[in-house]
C-alpha cells in the first residue's frame, strides 16, 4: 500500500459550468428555408435549461470525470456474479464499424444480410456452447431475459390448458433478486425454496412444493454459491413429473463454457448474459444482452421475430401464431451481438473451454490462498467465483463484510460483491473470471489477508475506510431523507 | 491464448496452492456424463485478431448502411449527427469497462454524470424527476403502463393507435403477462380521437408527441381524457422535439417516456437502445430502476449515490417496482455527452433544422405529385402518400438513388399500402430532399426513377 | 484549491510486471510451411528481454499511467510559445479513415489522388493564409522547418556565387533555441543581435551586423515577447539590400491567422509549425508538423517532390536541378496534414480570422487581470501571449518563477513557459489560446494573484510546490549524476 | 463558432477589462497596409461536423488503401498487424493532447513510458542505450552521420549503396548543407562490397540490416571496416527483424538508428513515423534529442525526468548536439505499447512468421518464373526479377487482382527495371501468395494476369 497521494479537482456539475449563449459543437446548419415555427409547430416552450459549454470544457469534464471512476481497465474487479473479465479492444472496432453502426432497424430486410449473419452467428454458437435447441438474442438484459424465459413457459402452460392452475414460482433462497422479481413481472407468485446444509438445493423442500400450482422452478446453475447443483439431473426430473418446467439463470455460465451444456442438464429453456460470459463491456451500469436458450417443446411461443436460417437465405419469422409477441422493439442488442460474435471467433472451437476452466482455476485458487482468514460458506470446489464468509470479525472485531471493502478500495481493488447471496452470513462473493493473471490474485489475497489482520488489531481503519478516494464513505440515509436527484436551474431573483 | 494470462508455470503453482493436479479435478461435483468431451463442440475456428478485424469487415460490408444512403426512414429511430466527443468519451475505459456503481467511493465520476443526465431528462420532458435509464423506449412504456396499473389497481391500459406498432407490440407481451388488458383509441386522421371510450377502470391513458406519424397530439385533450378517467397520464415523447415544443409536464403528464437514441447513441440495427423515464415527484417511490441522489461524505463533501434502493430487487425481491437489474448506463452516458455538447442552442438549433427541412422536403414532395396524408401539424417527419403506388416499390426505386425513401406504412395500418413514413433530420440536405421529389416524381409517372 | 485527494498508485515498470510465457495479443499465425530459422537467417540471436503481460494488464498500466499525465484535455495548458489549443475530436475520426491511415508512401501515385488533393489543398489555404507562392509540407517539425528554410537561403546564394561568402545568420537574443540550434546545423555562424527596449529588434544593431557575410537573419514575428515588431518591412528591407534573405519563425502564427500575412511583411520564407496554429495534437512531444512557405525566388530550391495541381490533375515533381533535395523520407507528417485540413475547413474563409483575434483577445485579457501582481516586460498591445516577469518575488521573497509554477500545479494548472525569452528576467510566457474561455481564464489568474500572495506571506510553500501530484519536486541533479536511462533485466545469479 | 467559447457578452467583458473598445485595437501595432481586410482571404467556406466527416470521407475513397489490397510493398514500411490496443491507448487525451513533459511531476505517466521505449529500442538493438525519438528514420540516419562527423572531427561519410534510397537523398542533403561528403559503397551482388574504399578520413561507415533489398548485411565485415579506418560504425536496422537477428550491438555498432514505424504506427503515407536512435554509453553525452532517466523526489519515490537536458538546443542554443526539439512522442508511445503488447514472444512469433512467408513466397515465385535475383540471405523482403519484363507493367497488372506487388526498383537502381522488391509480411496469407504467383505465371507467360 505504498500509494502516492494525487490530488484530483472535484468536478462541479456542469450547469455550473454553462454560460448563456456558448455553444460547444460545430452543428449541421440548415440550408432549406426558415420557417415560422410557432406555426409550423403551435404551441413552443419557454425555458430550456440544458448546459452551454465549450467542446473542450465538455472533455475535460469527462475527462476528470473517469479518473474518479474505476473499470476493469483501472484494476482487478472482482465483484461476484458479475463477471467483470476483459472487454477485448478489438471487439470495440469491430462493433464500430459503418456497416454494423449505422444500420437502421427498419430498413428493408434485403439491406442487411450481414446483420443477419451476425445474429444467426451467435444463435448457432451459442446453441452449440449451451445444447439448446433455439437461441433468441432479443431481450436485453439478464432479468429482461428471465422474464422472456417465465413468458414462453406460461404460453406452454396455458397452450395446455394449465395457465390459470398453474400460477406458482420456485425460486430458490439464493436466487438473485431479478429472479423472484421477474416471475412476479410474469404475474406468478413466488414461493423460496430452502438451500440445504452442503448449499444445494433442498430436495425434501423442493418435492414438498411441488404441486401442481408450481409453473417453474428458477435454479441458478452453478448456483450463486459458486457451486455446481450435483443434483441438477435430478431435479429437472422432479419438476418435469410434476409438470413445472424448468428455467437455469445463465449469469454463471463462466463456469460452463465448453465445458458443460446447461440443456444437457434438463432445463427447459435459459437466459444468458452476454454482457458477462461473453465479454460485452458493463459500460457503467448496461448495456447488458440477454439471450436466451429453449429447447424445442417452448419453440411455438419464441419472441417476434425469429432469425432464422432457411435455404441458405437468412429471413425473419413473423408468423408464429403462438408466439408471446415482442419482448423489445426491434432485434436486441444488436451491436453488442457483433463484440459477442467477435469474442467467439476469437476462442473458436479450439479454445472455448479454456474460458470456463481457467475461471474455475482461479476462483479456486483466490478460495485456497483465503481460507486462512476467510473460509468459504461450503467447503467444496467452488466453480467460477466462491463465496466466503466474513461473520468472524463481525462478532469478534465489530467489522462487517462492508467495512473491510471499503478498506480494500484504500489497497488500489474492487470490492468484491456483499450480503449475497443473502444466506450466507456477511458474504464475500469473489469472482476474479479467467482474464486475471495469477500476481494480480495474489496482490489481492495479500491485501485481503492483510485486512483481516487489521481487523482484528486496528478496526477503526476499517471503519473509517475508504480514505484513498475523493469522497469518504457517503451517507445513504441522508441521501433518502433529503432526496436531491436532479439540478434545478436557479430562479430568477 | 487469447486474454487468458496463464503460463504453465502458473498453473501448475496454482492447482499446487489448491492441492489438486489437474484442472479437470476441479470440475469433479459435474456428473461425468453431463461434460462435454475435448473437442466435442461444433464451432468454427478460432481467429487471430487480424483476421477476426478482416472477417468482421467483410460481414459488415453486404450491409447497405446510412453513410451510403440518404437516410429518410425514421420511426422512432433517427440519423442524427452524433459530435466526434461522444465516441471519445464513452470509450474511455474507465467508463466502458465500470459495472453498475455499487460502490460509489470509486465510481463518482459515472454517478455525477447521471445525476447530470436525470436532471436533462427532466428538464427537457418539464417533469419533476427522471432515472437512471430503461432498456429502451418501448420497455420503458410497458413499465409505466405497469406501474400505473400498481398505482391505481386497475386492469385497462388505454393506448392511442398512433403510438409507435412496435412499443404497442411489447405493451401487448408485458400486459399479457400480468394479465392486464389494451385497449387502443383510434386515430382516424392521423391524431388520437375517441378519447370518450376511456373509461373509469383505465390505469392510464399513453399517446405518442409527437406521434408516430408525425404529428404533434393535442395533450390537452388527452390529458383531460386520464384526468376525467381517474387514469393517469402518460406521455411517449422524443427528446429532440422536446427542444422547441411545449413539453408534456407543462400539461401535466404523470409520467413521461421515451426512446433517447436520437441523442448520440447509434442506430446500430435498433440496440443497444436507452430508455427515459420520467415521473411527477409523488411517483418517485413507485419509480422502476435506478437513481442518482446527492448527498454528503462525513467531511461534508458533496458526492452521489444510488439511492432509494428499496424499491429495486436486489433487496425487495419480488415486490420490486421492476426487475429491471443491469440498465443501458453507457447509452444514457453517450445521450448525456450529447445534451451537453449540443446545449441549449444546439439543441434548439437541430430541432429547428429538422423543422426547416422537413417542411421543406413537404412543399418539394407536393410539387412532385405525392399527397401530405395528414393534415396536423408535424415536427420531423410526415406520412406521404403516393397515389396509385405501393410504397414498398416506392422505396425499393428509391434505394436505386441511394435513398432510404422511410417506412412503407401498409405492414402497420389498415388501407396504408400508398403510404410512407418519411423523416427529415437536420442531416438532410436541401439537395437530396430535391433528389428525392425528383425520383418520386419519375416513380409517380410510371418512369424510371432515374431520369 | 479545494481538491480531493485520490491515492494513485505508482505504476511499476512493465518489466517488473513481466511473467515468462504470457503472451498479450492474439496475434496473426502462420499457414504457410515451417523453415529452419537458422539456417534461412544466419546467426540468431540468444536473449531478448522485453515484457511478457496480458493485454489486460497492459491497459491498465496506461490507463494508470494517463491518469498521472496532463494534457489540454485534463486542464488549462498555456504553455507560452506551444499553441496548447483544442485539438478537436472530429480531426482524429478523419485522419483515421483506412482511406488515408492505410496508404503506403510508395504505393503507386494513381492510387492515392485523394491524399494528393488533401497535400494540395492544405498547401493552398497555407498559401492564402501566408501571403507566400509556395508552401512545401515535407519538413516533419518546427526545427527542420527553420533548417529548410535556411537550406533554400543557402541554395539561393549558392546559385548567386555568394554561398561560401554569406556564412553569417542573425538570430536576435530573444529567439527560441531551435533558431541559432537550425543555423548552426547548416553550417551557418550565429551572431546574436539584441533586443531594444521597447522589445523590437534593436535597428541600430541590425544595421551594424549587416555586412556581407550575412545569409539571413531569422526573425519570429509576433516576436517571442508576444509582440508585433512593428518596423517589420524596414527590417526586411535592411536585410535585403544588405543582400541577405529574412526567414520568419512562424511559431506564433496563432496571433496572424486571417489578420495579417508574414509574406506581406517582405519575409522570403517562414516556417509553420502545423501542430500548434492549425490545432494537430502535440501527442506529448510530437509529432510536430513542420511546412513552409516561401516567395517565388526561392521556389527552384524547393525539396522535392513538390507536389503540385497542373492541367487539373496533381502530380509530384522531382526533376528539380537546383533543389536542395529530400529531407524527409516522403511527403511530411501526412496523417497530421489530413487533421490541419479538416480543421482549416471547419474554419473556412468566414471564421478563419476568429482565431487570432481571440488568440489576441484572451492574452490580452490575461495581462490585464495579471498586471498588478506580474507586470508585462514590455507595456505594449500584446499579440497571442503575454510574457510578464515575476523578477520582484526573486528578489523580495526568494522565490523564482519556477517555484511559483510548481504551485500553480498544486492549484490544478500546466504551468506557463518559464525562463523564455531568456533576455526577460523570471520569465512567465503565458499563451492561453482562442479556445479558453473566459472562467477558466479567471480561474487561473486567481489562482496567480492567490500564489503571488503566497510568495510573499509563506514563500516555503511555494519552495516546497507542488505537493499535490504524484511524486514532488524531481532531483534533476541526480538525474545527470547518477545516469538511469534503461531498464536492464537482472543477471542471472 | 467551431471551438471558439466567446459569447458576446464574455468579449465585451474582457475588452472592459482590458480597458480598449474593440478586438480591433488590440492589433494597432500591426501597420495599416499589413491587414487583411475582412472577408478578403480566398479560402472555400467553412464546414459543420456533419459535413466535415462526408467531405474527408469522399476524399478519402478516391485512394486505394491497403485493407482493399493485398501489400506486398515494403521498403521501409511495412504493413504489420496493429493491435486494437495501440489505438486505444495512444487516443486517450492524456496522452494525446500533452506536450513535452517540461513539468515533470504532472508528466510522470508519459515519462515513465518514455524510459521504458528507450529500454526497449536499446535491448533490441543490443545497444547501450536510445533516446526518447527522432523525426524518422532518415533523418535520424542523418543524425548519426552529423554526429559521427562532429565526435571524429572528419567530413566524409561512407554508406553502402544498399541503404535505402530515399535515406541516402536525406542524408546528401544534410550533409551538402553542413559541407560534408557522401560516399558510397557498391553492392553489385545485393550486398555491400567495396569496403576497401573507406578511407581514413571517413567519420563513420554506415550500413542496413537488413539492407534495402532485404539481404542480411555481413555486420562483421562492415565493422572492420570501420574500425580499421577508425570511423565510426553505424547500422540502420529494422527493428521487428532484431526479434530474430543478432543485433548490431553484438557486432560492437556504434550507433544503430532505424524507423519504429513496423512497430504499431499506421503507414499514414509515410508519416507520422518514429525515428529510433540508439548508441554505446560513451556517447551519450553526443546523442541528439531527448532522453528521459530516472531519479528521485525529495520524499524518495522514484520518478521520471528529461536529462542531460544541456545537450539541448534550448539551453545550449548553436551549440547544441542537434536542432531537433518536437519529436515523435506519440508515435513512440504507439511503438512502446506495440512492443510490450507483443513482447518477446509476440515479437519472434511475427517475426517467424514473416520469414516463414517469406520463403513460401520465394519458392512459390520462383515456381511460377520469376528469378530470385540476389543470393544473400533475407530476412522478410527480397528482390524478384521478371524476365522480361518491366516490374512497373506488373505492378499495374497485378493491381487488377487487388495485389500490391511490390517496389518496381527500375527508378532507383540502374539496370533494375525487371526487379521488383517484394516485402512478406505476418499479414499475408499462403492464398495471397498463391495468388500472386498464380497472377506473375500469367503476366510472365504474356497472358491477361486474371487466368
Ligand atoms: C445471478 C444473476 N441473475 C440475474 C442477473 C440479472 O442480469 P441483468 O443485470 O443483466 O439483468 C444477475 C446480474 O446482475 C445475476 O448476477
Ligand atoms: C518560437 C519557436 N520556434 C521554433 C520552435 C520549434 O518547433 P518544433 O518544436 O516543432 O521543432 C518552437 C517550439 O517549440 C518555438 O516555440
Amino acid at each position: 500500500m505504498n500509494n502516492s497521494t494525487k490530488s484530483v479537482p472535484q468536478q462541479k456539475l456542469i450547469f455550473e459550468k454553462s454560460r448563456a449563449g456558448r455553444v460547444g459543437c460545430n452543428l449541421p446548419h440548415a440550408d432549406t428555408p426558415e420557417v415560422d415555427l410557432k406555426g409550423c409547430l403551435g404551441e413552443l416552450r419557454d425555458e430550456l435549461h440544458l448546459p452551454e459549454v465549450s467542446e473542450l470544457e465538455l472533455l475535460r469534464h469527462y475527462t476528470n470525470l473517469s479518473h474518479v471512476n474505476y473499470g476493469i481497465e483501472t484494476g482487478f474487479y472482482p465483484l461476484g456474479s458479475c463477471t467483470m473479465k476483459y472487454n477485448p479492444k478489438i471487439n470495440e472496432k469491430t462493433a464500430g464499424l459503418p456497416g454494423f453502426a449505422m444500420l437502421h432497424p427498419m430498413q428493408p430486410l434485403d439491406t442487411i444480410p450481414g446483420a443477419l449473419e451476425i445474429l444467426v452467428g451467435v444463435q448457432d454458437m451459442l446453441m452449440e456452447i449451451t445444447g439448446f435447441d433455439e437461441i433468441t438474442l432479443q431481450p436485453l438484459a439478464g432479468a429482461h431475459g428471465e422474464m422472456s424465459c417465465l413468458m414462453l413457459i406460461k404460453a406452454y402452460h396455458e397452450s395446455r390448458g394449465e395457465g390459470k392452475q398453474r400460477h406458482t414460482v420456485l425460486v430458490p433462497d439464493s436466487a438473485h433478486g431479478t429472479n423472484p422479481a421477474s416471475a412476479a413481472r410474469c404475474g406468478y407468485d413466488v414461493r423460496s425454496i430452502p438451500t440445504d446444509d452442503f448449499g444445494n438445493t433442498n430436495l425434501v423442500a423442493l418435492k414438498e412444493s411441488l404441486d401442481d400450482s408450481v409453473a417453474a422452478l428458477m435454479l441458478t446453475n452453478p448456483s450463486t454459491l459458486g457451486l455446481f447443483e450435483p443434483n441438477i439431473e435430478k431435479i429437472c426430473k422432479m419438476v418435469h413429473e410434476a409438470g413445472g418446467q424448468v428455467f437455469c439463470d445463465g449469469a454463471n455460465m463462466n463456469a460452463m463454457v465448453g465445458t458443460t451444456r446447461p440443456a444437457d442438464h434438463g432445463f427447459d429453456c435459459m437466459h444468458l448474459n452476454l454482457h458477462k460470459t461473453f465479454s460485452t463491456p458493463h459500460g457503467g451500469g448496461g448495456p447488458g444482452c440477454g439471450a436466451i436458450g429453449l429447447q424445442k417443446h417452448l419453440e411455438p411461443f419464441m419472441p417476434v421475430p425469429v432469425v432464422r436460417r432457411a435455404d441458405g437465405k437468412i429471413g425473419l419469422d413473423y408468423h408464429r401464431p403462438h408466439s408471446i409477441g415482442r419482448v423489445s422493439a426491434f432485434y436486441g442488442q444488436f451491436l453488442m451481438e457483433v463484440r459477442a460474435y467477435t469474442y467467439l471467433r476469437a476462442y473458436g472451437k479450439e479454445k472455448m473451454a479454456d474460458i470456463s476452466r481457467h475461471a474455475v482455476l482461479n476462483a479456486n485458487y483466490v478460495k485456497a490462498r483465503l481460507k486462512d482468514v476467510m473460509p468459504a460458506a461450503h467447503d467444496r470446489p467452488c466453480m467460477h467465483e466462491c463465496v466466503l464468509t466474513a461473520e468472524k470479525y463481525k462478532k469478534e472485531n465489530g467489522v462487517r463484510a462492508l467495512d473491510i471493502s471499503k478498506r480494500l478500495i484504500d489497497y488500489g481493488f474492487h470490492p468484491p460483491t456483499n450480503y449475497f447471496p443473502l444466506i450466507v452470513h456477511e458474504a464475500f462473493m469473489i469472482e476474479p473470471t479467467e482474464t486475471e493473471c495469477k500476481e494480480t490474485l495474489d496482490a489481492f489475497c495479500d491485501a485481503l489477508i492483510a485486512i483481516c489482520k487489521e481487523a482484528q488489531d486496528n478496526p477503526d481503519l476499517l471503519h473509517d475506510a475508504p480514505t484513498s478516494q475523493i469522497v469518504g464513505r457517503l451517507d445513504e440515509t441522508a441521501a433518502v431523507k433529503n432526496l436531491d436527484v436532479r439540478w434545478r436551474a436557479p430562479q430568477p431573483a | 491464448m487469447p486474454y487468458i494470462p496463464h503460463t504453465d508455470a502458473d498453473r501448475k503453482e496454482m492447482l499446487a496452492a489448491i492441492g489438486v493436479n489437474s484442472i479437470d479435478e476441479l470440475f469433479r461435483e459435474i456428473p461425468e456424463n453431463l461434460r462435454v468431451k475435448p473437442g466435442a463442440l461444433n464451432l468454427p475456428p478460432a481467429l487471430d485478431e487480424a483476421q477476426l478485424m478482416s472477417h468482421l469487415h467483410e460481414i459488415s460490408k453486404k450491409n447497405v448502411d446510412m453513410a451510403h444512403v440518404a437516410c429518410f426512414l425514421g420511426a422512432g429511430i433517427y440519423d442524427r449527427y452524433i459530435p466526434a466527443t461522444v465516441g471519445a468519451i464513452i470509450s474511455r475505459g474507465e467508463f466502458l469497462t465500470a459495472y453498475t456503481p455499487y460502490q460509489p467511493e470509486l465510481s463518482q465520476g459515472y454517478l455525477q454524470t447521471i445525476y447530470e443526465f436525470q436532471s436533462m431528462v427532466a428538464e427537457l420532458y418539464g417533469m419533476d424527476v427522471a432515472n437512471a435509464s430503461m432498456y429502451d423506449g418501448s420497455t420503458s412504456m410497458a413499465e409505466a403502463a405497469i406501474l400505473s396499473s400498481g398505482i391505481k389497481k386497475r386492469e385497462k391500459i388505454f393506448i392511442s393507435e398512433t403510438v409507435h406498432p412496435s412499443y404497442r407490440q411489447v405493451l401487448e407481451t408485458y400486459c399479457w403477462s400480468m394479465s392486464l388488458t389494451v385497449e387502443t383509441l383510434p386515430a382516424p386522421g392521423g391524431m388520437t380521437a375517441g378519447y370518450d371510450k376511456v373509461t373509469e377502470d383505465g390505469a392510464c391513458v399513453i399517446v405518442q408527441y409527437p406521434n408516430f406519424f408525425g404529428t404533434i397530439e393535442d395533450l390537452g385533450a388527452a390529458r383531460e381524457a386520464a384526468r376525467k378517467a381517474g387514469a393517469l397520464f402518460v406521455v411517449v415523447a422524443d427528446p429532440v422535439a422536446m427542444a422547441l415544443l411545449k413539453p408534456p409536464g407543462e400539461y401535466d403528464a404523470d409520467i413521461v417516456v421515451g426512446e433517447g437514441q436520437p441523442m448520440g447513441v447509434a442506430m446500430g440495427l435498433g440496440g443497444p437502445l436507452v430508455g427515459l423515464f420520467a415521473c411527477k415527484q409523488e411517483l418517485i417511490r413507485s419509480l422502476p430502476g435506478r437513481i442518482v441522489g446527492r448527498t454528503k461524505d462525513h467531511h461534508g463533501n458533496d458526492g452521489y449515490v444510488m439511492t432509494l434502493r428499496t424499491r429495486e430487487q436486489d433487496i425487495r425481491r419480488e415486490k420490486a417496482t421492476s426487475n429491471i437489474c443491469t440498465n443501458e448506463a453507457l447509452m444514457a452516458l453517450a445521450a448525456t455527452v450529447y445534451m451537453e455538447a449540443l446545449g441549449k442552442n444546439g439543441m434548439r438549433e437541430i430541432a429547428t433544422t429538422s423543422v426547416r427541412n422537413t417542411q421543406y422536403a413537404m412543399k418539394q414532395f407536393k410539387l412532385a405529385g405525392g399527397e401530405i396524408k395528414f393534415t396536423g401539424k408535424v415536427f420531423g417527419e410526415f406520412v406521404l402518400r403516393f397515389p396509385g403506388k405501393n410504397a414498398t416499390e416506392v422505396q425499393t426505386q428509391l434505394l436505386k438513388e441511394k435513398i432510404l425513401a422511410g417506412l412503407p406504412l401498409g405492414p402497420f395500418y389498415k388501407g396504408m399500402d400508398d403510404c410512407m413514413l418519411v423523416a427529415v433530420t437536420e442531416m438532410r440536405t436541401k439537395n437530396q430532399i430535391d433528389h428525392y421529389a425528383a425520383c418520386i416524381k419519375n416513380v409517380l409517372a410510371g418512369k424510371e426513377v432515374l431520369a
